[in-house]
């Protein structure tokens, strides 16, 4: 699962951390799990899609 | 090895279709109907895509 | 040509395809005809540039 | 082999904090105070960040 | 070998050069003279530069 | 030192030439050369902070 956790990272960092501060915020850990939550979703979206086109 | 090929090609997926489709502040933990409808509809356009840039490779003989 | 056709689909796709939706327009089919044959072009001129500079 | 894994993570660091903290025209040589502080910030939350994610995977039972 | 770093050369600067210089609409499928100077120009100043930043690093004798 | 070249390249090719011209300029050289000295330091700043996080 390396890779997911590398493209949730960035992904998720791009969108929750635009200006990196002195330590994550409350806000900013809150929207990483649920930005986190979220990726892993559409990965299983994406996932099922695929499998249903080339299959 | 096909089945690293095929995690490859879903990554590759979820990462344009996320930035195609996921386009606001996240604020829910799921996805969306349009933000899904989006997501599928991403994958088999990029597919079509695909398709049709080798099928038009083919008819111009295969150059390149 | 694999590489060529994954760069091909990556740039026309992001260029023709902004907004996918139920299936492929016939204007979108066209910009991707179109498309490829420029890119296919500006390969050309890149790769007769590179060449010319280097040798 | 682990210094080439520390290196890759240095450049991709510095690829990523580089363009989130260096936005202004080229003027300096030198990287002013508050750039400074925007890539220790950036890297440190970058790697907050990944804990976090990794974190709340092993919470999620490891699912993927 | 060789030929596949000079294809692999040709892939990323006709995909640089193309995002610098083909910004329009695709309405047409032939490359118009002023989108030719402009990839012919990217290539070469591509090449200037990273030629200009070896030579500064060798000035500063080759740190790093 | 390879990837080090290629990313300040990338990255100082895009700030310092934005429209690339007939030939390099003597403000593009400037530039280059003072964004090459930037970015080396980022990388050292970048470095230094990651081992003191991770050791």
């Amino acid at each position: 699962a390396r890779t997911l956790i590398e493209k949730i990272n960035e992904k998720c960092f791009e969108k929750c951390i635009p200006k990196p501060g002195g330590s994550l915020s409350s806000g900013e850990s809150t929207c990483l799990t649920t930005c986190m939550q979220k990726y892993m979703q559409a990965w299983n979206v994406v996932s099922q899609a695929y499998i249903t086109r080339i299959k | 090895q096909q089945k690293a090929k095929f995690q490859a090609n879903v990554h590759s997926l979820t990462d344009l279709c996320w930035t195609k489709c996921i386009t606001g502040k996240i604020s829910s933990t799921t996805i969306d109907r349009s933000e899904e409808s989006c997501l599928v509809n991403c994958v088999n356009r990029f597919i079509d895509s695909q398709k049709a840039i080798v099928g038009q490779l083919d008819v111009m003989g295969g150059r390149t």
